[in-house]
């Protein structure tokens, strides 16, 4: 390595003289390339002009004392930025150790966090879930009662990065640790919402859609904690409705009580569950409009539902050229016929 | 009129031609020393891409002058894999030139506008933009 | 802004001209001053050689060619260095955001793995935990059971910084879901041994030692996994022994199953439970005896539990100058005579 | 025979002062000229700390000439308010240089050792040492 140092130095006076004599290009070309590997070996700036204080001497043994001395001058200026450049090695040490830190803790929250896809006879379910960085602040959980219903949660930490996964590791726990039946959807965002006003920063909130469909009845109720609201498609008028629902995002006050709602579901319904990050999209410096989310989704419809989130999801990543702006979680359940 | 001029990247030596040509154009249109040099190093970078990368591909200079700005503006087309993550290659540090500021987050820097479009096994088109100041 | 700028650059050329008259030191601290102010403004090298070059054609208007050429050849080579120093700026942004970010998750992990020290007729507890780092790998809890029992989990990630912090909220939020009694701590720990093992990343362990104290017999019942064995300090014979207890550490392999152990506990007889932080403190190179820590504790041992384990602290801090090397966390149960 | 030689630091002038007589002895045991810079440099750091936050300091140099290494002895006293956080000063970006890779951080790397002791209410001693190469 210290050879490599001695050749890129000869290399720079040449190429210096070479350039003196012709002031062509090729040797501005090269020196571009001399520097890139003397900033790969960490020779700072101040070495640079060093080395051409050198050259400059061997080239013209007389150099003007003056002109010597600038650049003994130009030395010193460039010592702060050879300082600078130092730390800045120290900084990408530590940022890359970082970096792998959060990605093993991503990997893990994706286990942590990982819910199975039920079988429930006569429904047609789909789900995708995308980060938009490297940690999902979305979270999406599906639990199979006894009695046979299926209770699904969708939510959305507002916060982002580490303190959104940490927040989203307790929601999960708290959930696991319900009774597995018996609680209805206003009961179990009551109690979430004590759980997260309690233990997670004031700043920190969650909104969460919380619907238990019943077979039996082919009925869905649901409660909202300021939930960005999905969709039912109803397939005898062929129609899409907003699901209403009102109630407040989960952490802010420890007494709120939440409405209950809910639904018939008619054979070739669907219902669409879904977070902000779907219906906050942007083609260029434009929000779509929800009709767009629903012509794409009608477009699918023909499929099954794991393939129309897939669809529905492609179509709005290449919209929005590859870049989410936010977490994206869609799901759709759909009576088959 | 505004004539484009473009160079072939195919060979190292051409990485030289297009510096030359950007440089020219820059001077001409009123680019100050260290501006130059900053304008050869973008052109430096997007044609070593294509010298690496594709196969073939070019870079294109066409001088903007209107009333209220002057400026250069390059366009590197080539027709190689094209990039697969661009927010992946946008990000500090990615490129093989990792922690020298280059690769294609360098470029955006050294100029004023950058624009980047690829699509996967059909190719890359980079525009950037800068301006006398 | 931009006219500080100018100020500088005027005052570049002028402390050149006096240095290239004088060669004092005077101007060299000049310039390592204007410089800084440089940094500080994003200029960069490049600029400071172009500075360079312009203040020489004003100082010597018929400088020789081939200088003026060398110059320009020496701004090319600092391109590089100006490119690199730009990516720093930006790397600082991220590692700022990426610093306060896991400010804000250390002090949500403390509210969520918070523990209320519990209340118990005739037992003094003092307990102390403290992070090396802004985020603790050392957890511990108290569960008092409804039959009056006390049940205290100290536990350690092998492993550090955030993924750590993730992976104790999960130990948190699967042990507040146990039902409150009857589980003994054999059973707790296989319970949790199967939670880890599932769901965390296996370069990962998670060590703890889990004891249940029953009051009216005046019965310690534990179990360990892999954990750093603690003290028992008997009253009567005036002595320490370590409290033995074998367990693999948990998420090595599913079905292990941990060996119970039971102490009784007399008057004035007291149970020291802690992690390899304490044990493994340093003075300077060397690694301290276990007997040191006991001769510690027993000077504190005249004090109330709590400010015993806070003096124990103390001592040690001091003795590794003030820099823990790993997460530090001591329990002290004293009967009370 | 390595006599000490010692600056008082008071006002400003008194930091070129330290950087002239640790320059002098640098270049008189073969420092080259950047080595001769990252002295000067490393004091100023040292002198201007004492001058900015203690009453009054002194920088002391001495040569250490064995038969196996030369170098550069520097030590910076003062009775000032002493550091409460030593392993924040040593934080990169923690000083108010933050960003400019300067502060104690930057003494360490300029030189080959460095020690530091302080004690609040009391002061601070920091030793460097630098090699010739
Ligand atoms: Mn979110
Ligand atoms: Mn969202
Ligand atoms: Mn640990
Ligand atoms: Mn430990």
């Amino acid at each position: 390595m210290g050879d490599m140092i001695k050749v890129d130095a000869a290399n720079y006076k040449d190429l210096m003289k070479h350039y003196i004599e012709t002031q062509d290009e090729q040797s501005l070309y090269g020196v571009e390339q001399v520097s890139k590997e003397f900033i790969k070996n960490n020779i700072l700036p101040e070495e640079i002009v060093n080395l051409h204080i050198q050259a400059l001497a061997e080239l013209y043994p007389n150099m003007l004392e003056d002109f010597q001395h600038s650049m003994d001058f130009l030395l010193e200026a460039m010592i702060a930025y050879g300082m600078a450049h130092q730390e800045y090695q120290t900084l990408r040490e530590k940022q890359n150790e970082l970096k792998s830190e959060i990605s093993v803790a991503a990997s893990m929250q994706k286990t942590l966090l990982g819910t199975t896809k039920p079988t429930i006879e006569g429904l047609d379910i789909g789900v995708i879930s995308v980060p938009a960085h490297q940690m999902n602040g979305d979270y999406h959980h599906f639990v199979k009662g006894k009695d046979g219903s299926l209770g699904i949660a969708v939510a959305d930490v507002i916060g982002k990065g580490i303190p959104a996964a940490l927040c989203m590791s307790m929601i999960k726990y708290s959930m696991d640790s319900y009774p597995e039946e018996s609680m209805t959807p206003k009961a179990i965002l009551k109690n979430l919402n004590r759980v997260v006003e309690r233990n997670v920063d004031p700043s920190m909130f969650i909104t969460m859609f919380y619907a238990q469909y019943l077979p039996a009845e082919n009925l869905l109720q649901y409660s909202s904690a300021g939930h960005e609201p999905g969709f039912y498609y109803n397939a005898a008028t062929d129609s899409f409705t907003e699901i209403e629902s009102k109630g407040l995002v989960l952490g802010v006050s420890p007494a709120t009580e939440y409405n209950q709602y809910e639904l018939k579901v008619n054979q070739g319904d669907m219902v669409i569950l879904l977070t902000d990050g779907v219906t906050e999209c942007r083609d260029g410096e434009r929000f779509i409009e929800s009709e767009e989310i629903l012509d794409v989704i009608k477009q699918y419809s023909h499929l099954p539902s794991q393939e129309m989130v897939t669809q529905v999801y492609k179509h709005f990543e290449k919209l929005q050229e590859f870049e989410l702006r936010d977490d994206f979680t869609l799901l759709i359940l759909k009576r088959e016929v | 009129m505004n004539p484009q001029s473009c160079v072939n990247i195919q060979k190292e030596w051409d990485i030289v031609g297009a510096r030359q040509l950007g440089r020219d154009i820059a001077r001409k249109i009123g680019f100050g020393t260290v501006d130059q040099a900053r304008i050869a190093t973008a052109i430096s970078e997007l044609a070593r891409n294509i010298y690496l990368y594709a196969e073939t591909g070019q870079i294109c200079f066409e001088v903007i002058d209107n009333i209220d700005h002057r400026g250069i503006t390059m366009v590197a087309i080539d027709n190689g894999p094209g990039i697969d993550d661009v927010s992946k290659v946008m990000e500090d540090g990615y490129s093989t030139s990792g922690g020298l500021g280059a690769g294609l987050p360098g470029v955006k820097r050294l100029m004023d506008e950058f624009d980047l479009q690829s699509e996967a096994g059909k190719g890359t088109r980079i525009k950037a933009v800068k301006w006398v100041r």
